[in-house]
C-alpha cells in the first residue's frame, strides 16, 4: 500500500526520527509502538503531508508523496486518513457535529449519502441525537466514533490510528477498537496503528514495529 | 534566551525606526508652509525672498527621504528644530516642561498601580460575596467617567466647596492630587478587573488546589502561591497603561493649568507648531517602547520558563 | 477512631441548563489503617468523592447528607474550622503532576511552606526536607530544592507532589488518579512510592483511579464506582469480581482479552427508578428496572445487584 | 445581576439611539437658538435645564448632544475593526514574511500613546468629521488588529483546524467556516468595548477644541463652552456630563453582559 523508506526529521538540534524504513501491505494491520517523544505522531504527520520529512521517501501509488505540491497531494489526501487520541478536539467547538461530520465531503466534491451515514450511526451504535449537538456535550466514546465516521466517509484506503483509545476509558476501549476492526475486515483496509501499549498491540495488529531511539527495530 | 533578546532588540529598532516616520510624516502633511511659519511673527508677513531662503536653510528643497535622514541626524544630536511660534528651541521647551509630566505619570502609575491590584485581589478572593460585588460596581463607575468631567467635578467639589485643595498650578505635592486621580481612575478601575479576572482564572488551576490542599494559611495561599502566578497579565497590561496616562495627561494638564509638554501638545496645534507637536509624538511613542520593553524583562525574570529554557534536573 | 463515615452523602452541581448529580446517596465507611482504592471509569463521580471529603469541591457544588470523622460532622463545620484539617488531618496528592505545582516558584518554597505547618525551625526545616526527597529516591535533594517543577520530569514531579503531602505528617492521604497520564515505566514507580507511604507513618490511604493493576497491587479493599454509586466492596473484588460490571469493567482489559461490554453509563443527569448499571446488565431482570438494589452482603465483599440478594 | 444589568443596559441605549435620531422631533427648543433675554437662566419653566451663556435651551442641546459622537464613535470602530480584524486574520493564519511585516507595522502604530497620537493626527488633518474618524481609525486599528491575531493564533493551534487541513479544506474555507465563527464573540465584546472607549476619546478631543466643532451641540462642546462657568453654575457641566457618562457605562455594561453570555475573561481583550 505505503512504502517509507530512509525518513529523517530535526526540530532544532533534536532528531525526532532517523533513518525510518517500512512498508504497509494491503489488508494489514501495522502497529508502530514506542514511549512518548519518540516521535510517532510525527511520523503520522509526515505521512498525512502536514509536515514535510528532512529526507526519505513515502511512495503510494507508485508516487512519492513527499515531493508532492499542494495541489497534487489534494488528490491523494482523502485515501490516507487520520483518527487521533483527543477527538474532541479534532471538532470545530462552534460547529454542531452532524454539520463538522459531513463538512470534508464537499472538500472533495463527494456527494452525502445518507443512507450511507445511517447505517454507520447505526452500526456505531450511536443515538441519531448526537448529530445535533456540539462537541463539549458529547461523551469521548461518542466523538471517537463520530471521527471514525467523518474518516469513512471519506472512503480512505488507509488509515492511520494515533492512539486512538489512548484517552478513554478501558470499557469504551474495548468497544472502539472492535468497532475499527470490525471495518477493516468488511472494507479490507490498511491500518498503521499508533500506540505504547504493548498488550493492545499483540491483540489488534498483525504485525509490530518498535520506535526507539527515533529508530524502527 | 539569547535568540530571545536579539529577537526583542530587532523588533524595538523596528518600532523606534517607525515611529520617528510617522513623526516625520505628521510634519510632512501638516498644513501650511514650514519656512513661511517658521519666520512669521505676529504682525509680521515676511516676503517670498525671505521664504525662499529659509527654505534652502530648512533643507526643504530636497527630496524627502533626504529630509528624514537629516531630521533624524538633528535628532540624534538632540535638535528638534525651533518652535514655529516661541522661536524657541523645541529640545529646551520639552526639558522645561518634561518633569512636570514625568511627575503626573508617575503619580498615576503608581495609583493604579497599588489601587488597582488590590481592589481586584480583594474582589477575587473575595469572588461574588458582597464585597467584590461592591468593588465591581465602583470599578464599572469609574471605567466609563470621561477623564476631564471628572477633573471638573473635582475642581468643583474639593476646590470650590470644600475649598481643600487647589485648583491649578505647578506647586507640591497637593497641586498633583486631583490631576494624578483623575488621571489615574480609568486605568486603576481596568487594573482591578484585569487583576480579579486573572486570579479566579488561577483558582481553576490544579496547583492552586493542591497549595489549598496543603492546609497553609490564606496568605500563603493567595499572596505566595496565586498573586505572582496571577499578576503576569497585570503586568503587561500596566506598561500599557502608562501609555494611557502619558497621552491623556494632555487633558488633565490643560483642565489643570499644569505646564507639562501635554498641555502645550494641545496648544501646538492651535498655534500649528508642528516641530513641537512631532517632538511630542516621537518623545512620548520613545517613552512608551522604553516602558514596554522593561516591562517584558521584568516578565522573563518573575517567569522562570524563559529564563532557564533547557536547564533542567536529571 | 479514623474512619471516615459517608452517611446519605450527595454531590449536585447544578449549572444553569441541567443538575449533574455527581455522587447519590451514598452511605460508605472508608476503614483507615487500610489502603483503600476507589476504582471507576470518568465521570463515574470517584474524584468528587474524594474532594468532598477535603471540602475542595467547587463553590457551585451542592452537597447533601454528612460526612463523620472522629465522630464529628465536617460538613457542618464551618469552613475556617474544617480547612484546619488540611495538611494536618489529610494530605491529598492532585492527579496532573506538572500542573500541581505553582510554576513559578522554586520547589524548596512549595515544600517548605507545607513543612512550616509543624516545623517552625528554619533549620529544622530544611533537614526534614532533605530527609523526604532522599527518601523518596532524589539522591541529590538540595538540587531538586533549587529547581522549579518545569524542571523535572512527571515521575519527579509525582514524588515531590507526595513528599510535600506526607511533610505535615497528616493521617490520611488522598491521592487522585496517581497513574494518569505516566507512561508505563513511571508507572512502575509510582506503586513503588505509594507502597512507600507506611514507612513515613502514613497507614490510611485513599487512592482515587481508574487502573484497575494498579489498584489491584496496591490496595487492601477497593470500592468499585459507577454512575455515582458503590456497586462493588470488599477485600478481593478485582480478582474474584461478581457485581456485572465489575466483570465486564475487568474483561474489557486488553489483558483479559478486551472483551466488548456494550452501552454507556447513564448520564448523571438523568434519574431512574431501578438499578443504573441494568440498561447495559446482560442479567437484566424485571425488577431491575423497578427497584433500585442496595448493597448486599455475598462471600466476603458487598455487591449492589439482585443476583445477590439473599432476602435477608 | 449582570443579566438585569445588561438588559436594562440595551435598555437604556435604545432610548439613547432613539432620542438621538429623533432629536428634531423631541427637542423643545431648536439647540442654537438663543434667547438673549434668559442667559444662564438655571432651572425654569420654560427651559427645564436652564439655559447656556448664550441663552439656548440646555434640555434642547442635551437631546441633540449624542449625535455626532455616537455616530462618529461607532463608525469609526466599526472601520478600525474591519481593517484591524482583516490585518489581524491575514496576519495570524497565514503566518511568515507576511505575518512578521503586519506585526511590525502594528507594533510602531501600538507603540505610540493613543490619546497623544490621536491629538497630534486630528491636529495636522484639522477640524471635521471625516478627519476626527480618520484620526481614531489610524489611532486604533492597530488595537484590533494585534488582540485579533492573538485569538486567531489561539484557534490555530487546536488540533481541529490542522484536521481541516487533511479532511481537504482550502485556506479559505478554513479562515470563513472555522476561524472566523470562533474569534466571532471576541470581536463582538471587543467592538463593544471599543465603541465606549472611542467615545470617551471623542468626548475627550471635542472637550479640547479638536473634535466636535462649535456651535454643533454636543455633551463635550457643552463642557467646553461652560468652562469659564461652570464654577458658579454646576447644572452646565454636571447634566452633559453626566449623558455622556451614561451612555459609556451602558456599553460597557453592555460588554460585561456579552462577556457572561460568551464566557470569556476579561483580560483577553481590553
Amino acid at each position: 500500500m505505503i512504502k517509507v523508506s530512509n525518513l529523517d526529521k530535526s526540530f532544532g538540534d533534536k532528531k525526532i526520527l532517523n533513518d525510518i524504513n517500512f512498508t504497509l501491505k494491503s489488508g494489514e494491520i501495522l502497529s508502530i509502538v514506542g514511549d512518548s517523544g519518540s516521535g510517532k505522531t510525527t511520523l503520522s504527520k509526515i505521512i498525512l503531508g502536514l509536515i514535510k520529512p528532512d529526507r526519505g521517501q513515502i511512495i503510494y501509488e507508485g508516487v512519492d508523496l513527499v515531493n508532492l505540491g499542494k495541489k497534487d497531494f489534494k488528490k491523494y489526501r482523502k485515501d490516507i486518513q487520520i483518527i487521533s487520541q483527543n477527538p474532541s478536539s479534532f471538532f470545530d467547538p462552534s460547529m454542531k457535529l452532524g454539520r463538522s461530520v459531513i463538512e470534508p465531503l464537499k472538500n472533495f466534491k463527494l456527494k452525502l449519502d445518507d443512507e450511507k451515514l445511517k447505517d454507520l450511526i447505526e452500526e456505531f451504535k450511536l443515538d441519531e441525537k448526537v448529530l445535533a449537538r456540539y462537541p463539549h456535550q458529547v461523551s469521548g466514546g461518542e466523538i471517537q466514533r463520530l471521527s471514525i465516521i467523518r474518516a469513512l466517509l471519506l472512503e480512505p484506503k488507509i488509515l492511520i490510528l494515533d492512539e486512538p483509545t489512548s484517552m478513554l476509558d478501558i470499557s469504551v476501549q474495548a468497544q472502539i477498537l472492535d468497532i475499527l476492526k470490525r471495518i477493516q475486515v468488511d472494507k479490507n483496509m490498511s491500518y498503521i496503528f499508533i500506540s505504547h501499549d504493548m498488550e493492545v498491540v499483540e491483540i489488534f495488529s498483525d504485525r509490530v514495529l518498535n520506535l526507539k531511539n527515533s529508530k524502527l527495530i | 534566551m539569547k535568540e530571545y533578546i536579539i529577537e526583542k532588540v530587532k523588533s524595538i529598532f523596528i518600532v523606534l525606526v517607525g515611529i520617528s516616520l510617522l513623526s516625520f510624516l505628521l510634519g510632512v502633511v501638516s498644513p501650511g508652509d514650514p519656512a513661511e511659519l517658521s519666520l512669521s511673527k505676529y504682525g509680521y508677513s515676511p516676503t517670498p525672498q525671505e521664504i525662499e531662503a529659509r527654505r534652502v536653510e530648512m533643507g526643504l528643497d530636497k527630496p524627502i527621504h533626504i529630509q528624514y535622514i537629516n531630521w533624524v541626524k538633528n535628532i540624534l544630536k538632540g535638535d528638534f528644530g525651533k518652535s514655529f511660534s516661541t522661536k524657541e528651541n523645541v529640545t529646551d521647551m520639552i526639558i522645561r516642561k518634561a518633569p512636570v509630566t514625568f511627575k503626573l505619570a508617575m503619580y498615576s502609575i503608581v495609583i493604579t498601580s497599588v489601587f488597582g491590584i488590590s481592589l481586584g485581589v480583594i474582589a477575587g478572593i473575595n469572588k461574588n460575596k458582597p464585597i467584590d460585588n461592591l468593588i465591581k460596581l465602583i470599578t464599572n463607575i469609574l471605567f466609563s467617567l470621561p477623564t476631564f468631567w471628572l477633573a471638573l467635578l473635582f475642581i468643583l467639589i474639593f476646590s470650590e466647596k470644600l475649598g481643600i485643595l487647589p485648583t491649578s498650578g505647578d506647586g507640591g505635592f497637593k497641586y498633583m492630587i486631583m490631576p494624578a486621580v483623575s488621571l489615574s481612575l480609568i486605568t486603576m478601575s481596568t487594573t482591578a478587573m484585569v487583576m480579579r479576572s486573572s486570579m479566579i482564572q488561577e483558582f481553576g488551576k490544579q496547583y492552586y488546589t493542591f497549595a489549598k490542599a496543603k492546609g497553609i494559611s490564606k496568605y500563603d495561599l493567595y499572596i505566595k502561591n496565586v498573586l505572582p502566578n496571577a499578576i503576569l497579565p497585570v503586568l503587561t497590561i500596566l506598561g500599557n497603561f502608562f501609555g494611557s496616562i502619558l497621552g491623556g495627561s494632555a487633558v488633565v494638564e490643560t483642565i489643570f493649568a499644569l505646564s507639562g509638554i501635554g498641555s502645550y501638545a494641545v496648544e501646538s496645534v492651535f498655534s500649528k507648531d508642528f516641530p513641537y507637536l512631532q517632538a511630542y509624538v516621537l518623545l512620548t511613542g520613545l517613552a512608551f517602547v522604553l516602558v514596554t520593553s522593561l516591562v517584558d524583562i521584568l516578565i522573563i525574570i518573575i517567569n522562570p520558563k524563559i529564563r532557564l529554557k533547557g536547564d533542567i534536573y536529571e | 477512631m479514623g474512619d471516615i463515615i459517608f452517611e446519605d452523602f450527595n454531590v449536585n452541581f447544578e449549572t444553569r441548563k441541567q443538575n449533574v448529580k455527581s455522587v447519590r446517596d451514598m452511605n460508605l465507611t472508608i476503614k483507615s489503617h487500610k489502603i483503600t482504592g476507589i476504582v471507576g471509569e470518568s465521570g463515574c463521580g470517584k474524584s468528587v468523592l474524594s474532594l468532598s471529603i477535603l471540602g475542595l469541591l467547587p463553590d457551585y457544588a451542592k452537597t447533601s447528607g454528612n460526612i463523620y470523622y472522629d465522630n464529628k460532622d465536617i460538613t457542618a463545620l464551618a469552613n475556617r474550622v474544617r480547612e484546619k484539617y488540611l495538611g494536618r488531618e489529610f494530605g491529598y496528592i492532585s492527579q496532573n503532576p506538572s500542573e500541581s505545582l505553582s510554576p513559578i516558584r522554586k520547589i524548596r518554597k512549595q515544600f517548605y511552606e507545607s513543612l512550616d505547618l509543624v516545623e517552625k525551625n528554619k533549620a529544622e526545616i530544611e533537614k526534614k526536607s532533605i530527609e523526604i526527597l532522599k527518601e523518596l529516591g532524589f539522591e541529590k535533594p538540595l538540587e531538586v530544592l533549587d529547581k522549579y517543577p518545569f524542571q523535572l520530569s512527571g515521575g519527579q514531579q509525582q514524588r515531590v507532589l507526595t513528599g510535600i503531602a506526607i511533610s505535615s505528617s497528616p493521617r490520611w492521604i488522598f491521592a487522585d488518579e496517581p497513574t494518569k497520564g505516566l507512561d508505563e515505566n513511571i508507572k512502575k514507580d509510582s506503586l513503588e512510592l505509594f507502597k512507600k507511604l507506611r514507612s513515613f507513618g502514613i497507614d490510611s490511604t485513599l487512592v482515587i483511579t481508574h487502573d484497575i493493576d494498579f489498584a489491584k497491587n496496591l490496595c487492601d479493599e477497593v470500592m468499585v464506582m459507577y454512575s455515582g454509586q458503590i456497586v462493588e466492596m470488599g477485600i478481593d473484588v478485582l480478582d474474584n469480581p461478581k457485581h456485572p460490571y465489575t466483570k465486564g469493567f475487568i474483561e474489557s482489559m486488553p489483558s483479559k482479552g478486551m472483551k466488548i461490554m456494550e452501552g454507556k453509563t447513564l448520564s448523571p443527569t438523568e434519574d431512574i427508578r431501578g438499578c443504573r448499571f441494568a440498561n447495559r446488565c446482560g442479567c437484566k431482570t424485571k425488577r431491575c428496572d423497578l427497584e433500585s438494589p442496595k448493597l448486599y452482603n455475598y462471600e466476603n465483599s458487598q455487591v449492589r445487584c439482585f443476583l445477590y440478594d439473599k432476602g435477608e | 445581576m449582570n443579566k438585569i444589568l445588561g438588559k436594562l443596559s440595551i435598555i437604556v441605549l435604545i432610548i439613547i439611539l432613539l432620542v438621538s435620531i429623533f432629536a428634531n422631533i423631541i427637542s423643545p427648543y431648536d439647540p442654537n437658538f438663543q434667547d438673549k433675554e434668559n442667559r444662564l437662566s438655571g432651572f425654569t419653566q420654560e427651559h427645564k435645564l436652564g439655559t447656556d451663556p448664550l441663552g439656548r435651551d440646555m434640555l434642547s442641546r442635551v437631546i441633540y448632544g449624542g449625535r455626532s459622537s455616537i455616530l462618529i464613535g461607532v463608525l469609526a470602530t466599526l472601520v478600525s475593526m474591519t481593517i484591524g480584524s482583516g490585518m489581524g486574520i491575514i496576519s495570524g493564519y497565514f503566518g511568515g514574511r507576511l505575518d512578521k511585516f503586519i506585526t511590525s507595522i502594528t507594533n510602531i502604530f501600538q507603540a505610540l500613546p493613543q490619546m497623544a497620537f490621536t491629538i497630534a493626527i486630528a491636529g495636522v488633518l484639522g477640524p471635521g468629521i471625516k478627519n476626527l474618524i480618520l484620526a481614531l481609525v489610524i489611532s486604533s486599528w492597530a488595537g484590533f488588529s494585534r488582540i485579533v491575531r492573538a485569538e486567531v493564533l489561539k484557534v490555530k493551534e487546536e488540533p481541529y483546524i490542522e484536521a481541516m487541513v487533511y479532511l481537504g479544506s482550502s485556506d479559505l474555507s478554513i479562515i470563513l467556516f472555522h476561524i472566523i465563527p470562533n474569534i466571532m464573540p471576541n470581536i463582538i465584546i471587543l467592538l463593544t468595548t471599543r465603541i465606549g472607549r472611542s467615545l470617551l476619546s471623542i468626548a475627550a478631543l471635542s472637550f479640547l477644541g479638536l473634535g466636535v466643532q462649535p456651535p454643533n451641540p454636543d455633551w463635550s462642546v457643552m463642557i467646553n463652552d461652560a468652562r469659564l462657568y461652570y464654577r458658579s453654575y454646576p447644572y452646565l457641566i454636571v447634566v452633559p456630563g453626566f449623558s455622556i457618562f451614561i451612555t459609556i457605562l451602558s456599553i460597557n455594561t453592555l460588554g460585561d453582559y456579552l462577556r457572561d453570555i460568551f464566557d470569556i475573561r476579561s483580560e483577553e481583550i481590553i
